[in-house]
């Protein structure tokens, strides 16, 4: 399989990365670490003119916490979050994302901002970063936006940027004190994308969930927030029976269709016993650890 | 002091490894000529439908864009059709339609393989959509759209009915029977992605006539006269057979995908011969995927009948085969349907009856392996499930059942009820020896616990026969070639020695296996010893490798070779010791004088005085060929054991436990054949629990590319624990039997049993394969067993 | 159109002028002419074409050769050095780790890749780490065996100097 | 795939019909619509580019409009190649006039997708046909229900 011709830009500055989105358009086609570009490009199912190749801007690696937030930067790879103890201490939900997508060979390449801003539904960071509540921080002509990433999520494999905008950060709230998150996958193989997977961040005082967040993976046109769900789980205690309610209407929250990975109510079925599974590990957590 | 110098049961380092270590391995990709040209070829979206017109003007224009052919330009040479192995035909590039997704339509010639990528872009193709035949049981509806018009003498899709055994009394003993059990099982269409994808360089000397092609192919003989025979009915005239010449390089895998010919060999061919220029072909994933044949794809009914006290009396299956657009299965002639016959298993029962029909749909041709021998692995499914079944509907253990109705070891060798004659076999042994090790009877105490408490977990049971080896020439033929094999020796004046093997490695090995039999058989050291195979200008005329059947076959002509030099060594031994031949013996891997042992010659020794003094009246030299007719068919077989549990919240299966007990005689390099039975295990998992090929309705296949063909990784493959009994055949030379199958037949059963007794007390018979998680998830649900 | 790229492949630059799509695994086989690095899926789930890296694994026909510019590239024609195998080339040949060959440089260079990070893996570890290569023919048993001896064959000059009494 | 609907427009109901028999006007809804070659007035040859986000294919159709009754009824058939895919659509409008500004639609269209795109985008193939086909819709009534667009550069 080859890539139809194009011509690659590899810009040494945000000014020089945006001034080539203005200049093609939707001829362009930003790259972080290619590992969903290039296999669609090889498919000729993707075709851009101009690939403009995010290497060699600096600054889009930070992988550090100030201000109250984890800022992970756009070209951080997978295998860096992966394996980051700070990652996997305080964030132990993104840690679990990262090492269930792909293989842990394209890992090495593949990053968080290309994870997100290709808006697949079935990627596995949206929905975690919808539990976290998370932030995107794009920059364009006209300077630095932050978004939402319920309002970066547009569709499938459209996301809120503007043709000549990059996503530059992530912004993760750092987690209160006893909270606790997960993310908990069900794939065919190793290397598949999820048949469901479930997000989770709970926060707890005594045994009361005072904050809940959940997202969903591959069950939707994008990755899906179980709001009733959410709300369902604030103010009670996480006992058995509060799981399964909440699980229950994070099935109700999905929009499954049938495909090779099974028929639509499997799907929503898979999504309840893997959201009471995520959000039994994400209360472990939070009344294991100091965070 | 000989050391010992073979031979037999030692884990020899193989001697093929040092190249692939290195990166130096010589695959068909590697191989770059002088002004080599490539291909690419423009394949149809559609499963059915009219070529309208092919406007390659715009290809064309691309510079580097050589030429573009379509089936129009190879019609004109009659080469638009060519032969397949089971004497149908098959399109190469089709003249006015297509007949499944993904054939090729035309082939873009370029000077470079970027170019030649754009230029089948670039190929514009108008069609004119047909209703496509996806349903092999509609295929045989009067109604049915035809696939294969070109048939003017068939009005239907129906290709060939093919029965086997006594249906008289088969039908009998079902009326008097007093228990039957019947399942629906199917078996779909499975692909052996072998790591490497098909291809070839085909480069025509215009000067001397001769056509050279290196090719991923597991039987370059057999291939080499095909294409003389396919240009003999050609315009372009016969190219003699002393003219081609086939080379089967280091074949990254092959599993029988590698036996056919197609269509992408011969238009390369096609166009080396028409430019001039060496053509390299190579195919991508989704094109061996979607367009290269396919296993499998059998529906049977199985009905078992027996007693109330466990004993089986007969067997009656009823199969629909979906051959696709082509009967292009590789089955000896004989054998439309393969050795499916052999479905009795190792069970003795009085009769049984075996229907098969195979039928023509809108998809790739085929019915070739998937590392089995010919449909052996739809037999053991179907012999395997049933037995089960009636275990259930007995409510006796299936180990049980399987030990009361096993051949006994003193029945061997065995009559089959469809005429099969078994060489040997312990089926009762290698059970025993499985149960034990892995603690059966602990395993069931622990399944009946967790019952209780509402966990999964079930323990399945495989007891498979293969038969492997083909064939006898009297039976077996593929296009009229017979199945023998072949081996040529010769030990070089200082003792070292060159075997080369008319059969072709494809991972297996044969490099220190076949050295290994030389050795053990000559008293050489192995490392003395150089094994060729692949170029059919040098290696003797064979029929490949596949259906296990090289060291059955080809390991015994090596054998036979090497006791024809022993024989003539050992009249040049009594020539040395000046003692009669009568008074010489071969002991301990050296001829000695009968009470004299300490006069004696090695093999050495014996060669070198082969080239510089031999008797007067004896030919010089050292060397011998074998052409080897086995007397029978070989039939190893195993034990294994599965143990699964099942997730409860996604129906997940997750094999805990696998052992494989195999007999497969006598063994030449133990550390091959465990990597042998620990690759068919995979490859016997994979189908079980993850791959398959399904179409559409509109004939679309689902699984164009690994993302969604799921091919095992590391983490679903288990930790595999093998053992093994030792039954030697006794009809080959030195009792081996062939093993690269065997695991890949046996696997499958043995866990489809496994998941079907972890839900049998929910009433579940029959699971078929692959048990994706949501099958099993759907049958939790409706017992209210599903995790909430 | 075209760019020039070079590369330390194996300790030695090589530089050429090519189209900005070619794939960084055809640069190394028909530019370079290292033909041990293979193509076994095209969507990047078989690792057949694994190179290191800078030292990690990567498929190199899911990179762009111009993406990889001034890296330092080893294939497995890289492993051996001064005439010695590698460690991981040596566990391959003693454990059986490898039957038809196709998948086995990748394998290797993965393996390699986790010994330097890792140099006792447990079998878990061995799995995960060669989850995104695919072998078709030794059911990954004794490829798991072939890892771990290269690691103890790695740790054993470290081992056998340290003092044992 | 098999899509269905129906939807209120403000529009006489010969609008809309004249709408959809116009080759140039019914194209311009065509998702990613590029150019047009038009062969006759119920035969024409729309260059749509399909897709979403980074994924897009170029498709040529081929279009003839069938069964026309007017005011009311139309069957459209469209087939087109890209590389590698093909793309079969049948579909057919019904129209009644609910008053005379306001029309009713019915409609329906089997969609079959074949190649490279069906079998490798199957997991996103229904959502992304089932939003064109509605995207088209919308174009259809907005461009209907505004009538000033017919000349636009």
């Amino acid at each position: 399989m080859i890539p139809p011709p194009f011509e690659y830009f590899a810009p040494q500055s945000m000014a020089e990365a945006i001034g080539l989105l203005q200049r093609y358009g939707t001829d362009g086609k930003l790259m972080a670490g290619g590992q969903s570009l290039i296999p669609l490009m090889k498919l000729r199912l993707a075709s851009p003119s101009y690939v403009i190749d995010l290497q060699k801007v600096p600054g889009l690696s930070t992988l550090e916490e100030h201000d109250g937030f984890l800022v992970i930067g756009t070209m951080v790879r997978e295998s860096a979050l992966e394996h980051s103890p700070l990652v996997r201490s305080r964030y132990p939900g993104i840690a679990e994302a990262s090492e269930v997508v792909a293989d842990p060979v394209v890992r090495n390449f593949a990053t968080l901002g290309g994870n997100l801003a290709h808006a697949d539904p079935a990627n596995d960071h949206p929905a975690m970063m919808l539990a976290l509540r998370a932030r995107v921080v794009a920059t364009g002509p006209t300077g630095h936006r932050s978004i939402s990433i319920d309002d970066f999520l547009v569709d499938t494999f459209e996301t809120s940027l503007d043709t000549d905008e990059v996503l530059v950060e992530i912004h993760v709230p750092q987690p209160a004190a006893h909270s606790g998150s997960a993310y908990v996958k069900f794939e065919r193989k190793v290397g598949d994308y999820a048949v469901a997977a479930a997000a989770a961040q709970v926060t707890l005082q005594g045994d009361t969930c005072t904050q809940a967040g959940l997202g969903l993976t591959n069950v939707g046109p994008k990755a899906i927030r179980p709001v009733a769900a959410e709300q369902f789980l604030v103010g009670k205690r996480l006992d058995a029976q509060t799981i399964r309610e909440a699980a229950k209407l994070a099935g109700d929250a999905a929009e499954p269709t049938s495909d090779l990975r099974g028929p639509a109510e499997y799907k929503r079925a898979v999504v309840r016993a893997l959201t009471a599974r995520a959000l039994r590990k994400a209360a472990e957590r939070a009344m294991g650890g100091a965070n | 002091m000989v050391t010992h110098a073979g031979g037999y049961g030692r884990s020899v380092k193989r001697k093929e490894d040092p190249r692939f270590l290195r990166g130096l391995g010589n695959y068909v990709d590697d191989l770059k000529l002088p002004s080599m040209l490539y291909m690419d070829i423009v394949r149809s979206p559609y499963a059915h439908a009219k070529i309208v017109s092919i406007d390659t003007s715009k290809a064309l224009a691309i510079p580097g864009v050589l030429a573009v052919i379509t089936g129009k330009d190879l019609d004109a040479y009659k080469l638009a059709w060519m032969p397949t192995l089971m004497s149908d035909t098959q399109m190469v590039l089709p003249v006015d339609r297509v007949v499944y997704q993904a054939q090729e339509v035309a082939a873009v010639i370029a000077t470079e393989r970027y170019i030649a990528a754009d230029g089948v872009a670039a190929v514009e193709v108008e069609y004119e959509p047909l209703e496509p035949v996806v349903d092999p049981f509609k295929a045989l509806d009067p109604s049915s759209p035809l696939v294969r018009p070109d048939h003017a003498d068939k009005n239907t899709n129906h290709i060939w009915h093919w029965e086997s055994g006594d249906k008289a009394r088969t039908d009998q003993l079902f009326n008097e029977a007093e228990v039957t059990v019947k399942e629906h099982i199917y078996l779909p269409r499975i692909h052996v992605s072998s790591i490497e994808t098909c291809g070839c360089v085909a480069s025509f000397d215009r000067v001397s006539g001769k056509l050279t092609v290196w090719m991923t192919t597991q039987a370059p003989h057999a291939i080499r006269t095909v294409f003389s025979l396919v240009t003999a009915a050609s315009a372009v005239g016969q190219i003699p057979e002393h003219k081609i010449r086939i080379i089967s390089p280091d074949i990254g895998g092959g599993f029988g995908g590698k036996v056919p010919v197609y269509p992408g060999y011969v238009i390369a061919t096609a166009a080396s011969v028409l430019t001039g220029h060496p053509v390299k072909w190579i195919e991508d994933r989704s094109e061996n995927l979607q367009a290269d044949s396919f296993a499998r794809d059998y529906h049977m009914d199985v009905e078992l009948a027996g007693k109330k006290d466990g004993t089986i009396t007969a067997l009656r299956v009823k199969t629909l085969a979906d051959h696709g657009s082509a009967d292009a299965a590789a089955n000896p002639s004989k054998f439309p349907a393969g050795l499916f016959n052999v479905c009795t298993g190792s069970y003795a029962m009085e009769a049984a009856h075996v229907e098969v029909d195979g039928v023509y749909t809108n998809k790739p041709p085929g019915g070739v392996a998937y590392r089995c021998s010919f449909r052996v692995t739809e037999a053991v499914h179907a012999i395997e499930r049933i037995v089960d079944s009636m275990a259930l509907k007995l409510k006796v253990d299936p180990a049980e059942l399987r030990l009361k109705n096993f051949i006994p070891p003193d029945q061997f060798p065995y009559k089959s009820p469809t005429g099969w004659e078994y060489d040997s076999g312990n089926y009762e042994g290698a059970l025993k020896k499985a149960m034990e090790k892995i603690g059966y009877a602990e395993l069931r105490r622990e399944q009946a616990e967790k019952r209780a408490r509402g966990e999964l977990m079930g323990i399945g049971i495989c007891t498979f026969t293969e038969i492997v080896g083909a064939g006898p020439s009297n039976t077996f033929d593929i296009l009229g070639i017979k199945m023998f094999d072949s081996a040529e020796i010769r030990v070089h004046p200082t003792g070292s020695a060159i075997v080369r093997i008319g059969v072709q490695s494809q991972g297996q090995g044969h490099e220190t296996t076949f050295a290994q039999i030389v050795a053990e058989e000559l008293g050489l050291p192995v490392e003395n010893i150089t094994v060729e195979h692949g170029d059919t200008d040098t290696a003797p005329y064979g029929l490949g490798t596949y259906a296990s059947r090289s060291t059955p076959t080809a390991g015994a002509a090596t054998a036979m070779a090497a006791r024809k030099i022993r024989e003539k060594a050992k009249h040049i031994a009594a020539h040395l010791l000046e003692a009669s031949p009568d008074d010489i013996e071969w002991v301990n891997y050296q001829f000695q004088v009968k009470g004299a042992p300490q006069r004696s010659k090695t093999m050495a020794d014996i060669a070198f005085a082969a080239y510089t003094n031999h008797p007067q009246g004896m030919e010089a030299g050292l060397e011998a060929v074998d052409y080897y007719d086995p007397p029978n068919l070989t039939f190893p077989f195993g034990a294994y054991i599965c143990v699964v549990d099942i997730d409860r919240g996604t129906g997940q299966v997750k094999i805990r436990r696998f052992l494989a007990v195999d007999d497969c005689g006598t063994i030449i390099n133990p550390m091959i054949v465990e990597g042998q039975i620990h690759g068919g295990l995979t490859m016997g998992m994979a189908p079980a629990l993850l791959e398959g090929i399904f179409y559409d309705e509109n004939g679309n296949i689902q699984q164009g590319t690994f993302m969604d063909y799921l091919l095992p990784t590391a983490m679903e493959t288990p930790a595999w624990e093998t053992d093994k009994t030792t039954t030697p055949s006794p009809h080959h030379p030195f009792g081996a039997k062939g093993v690269g199958e065997s695991a890949t037949v046996g696997a499958p059963p043995a866990i489809a049993n496994a998941v079907v007794d972890a839900l049998s007390h929910l009433g579940v018979t029959h699971l078929d394969i692959p048990i994706t998680p949501w099958k099993v998830y759907q049958i939790l649900e409706e017992h209210g067993l599903a995790e909430v | 159109m075209t760019q020039k790229v070079t590369l330390t492949i194996n300790g030695e630059k090589r530089e050429a002028e090519v189209e900005p799509r070619l794939l960084l695994v055809h640069f190394i086989r028909e530019v370079c002419n290292l033909t041990g690095t293979h193509i076994g899926c095209d969507t990047t789930s078989c690792g057949a074409c694994t190179v290191l890296i800078n030292g990690t694994p990567a498929k190199s026909c899911t990179l762009l050769a111009v993406q990889v510019n001034g890296a330092d590239i080893t294939t497995v024609e890289g492993l051996e050095q001064n005439g010695q195998l590698d460690p991981i080339q040596q566990g391959f040949f003693e454990e059986h780790g490898l039957q038809c060959g196709f998948c086995t440089p990748g394998m290797m260079l993965v393996g390699k890749a986790l010994l330097e990070k890792n140099p006792d893996p447990s079998e878990e570890e061995v799995r995960q780490a060669i989850s995104g290569n695919l072998c078709r023919c030794t059911g990954y048993v004794n490829i798991v065996k072939a890892i771990q001896y290269a690691g103890k064959k790695m740790r054993e000059p470290a081992e056998a100097a340290a003092p044992t009494a | 795939m098999h899509f269905e609907g129906q939807l209120s427009i403000n529009a006489p109901i010969n609008n809309i019909y004249a709408f959809f028999t116009d080759p140039h006007q019914v194209a311009s809804c065509a998702p990613g619509f590029q150019s047009m070659e038009v062969l006759g007035p119920d035969h024409f040859k729309p260059r749509v580019g399909v897709g979403i986000g980074a994924v897009k294919a170029t498709f040529t159709l081929d279009v003839h409009l069938t069964d026309l009754h007017e005011p009311d009824h139309a069957v459209v058939k469209a087939h087109g190649v890209a590389a590698g895919s093909a793309v079969d659509i049948a579909g057919a409008m019904q129209l009644t006039a609910e008053s005379d500004t306001v029309t009713h639609m019915d409609w329906h269209a089997d969609v079959n997708v074949s190649g490279t795109i069906a079998s490798v985008g199957a997991r996103l193939m229904e959502g992304t046909a089932k939003k064109m086909t509605a995207k088209f819709f919308e174009c259809v009534r907005e461009k209907v229900e505004t009538p000033a667009s017919t000349s636009t550069a």
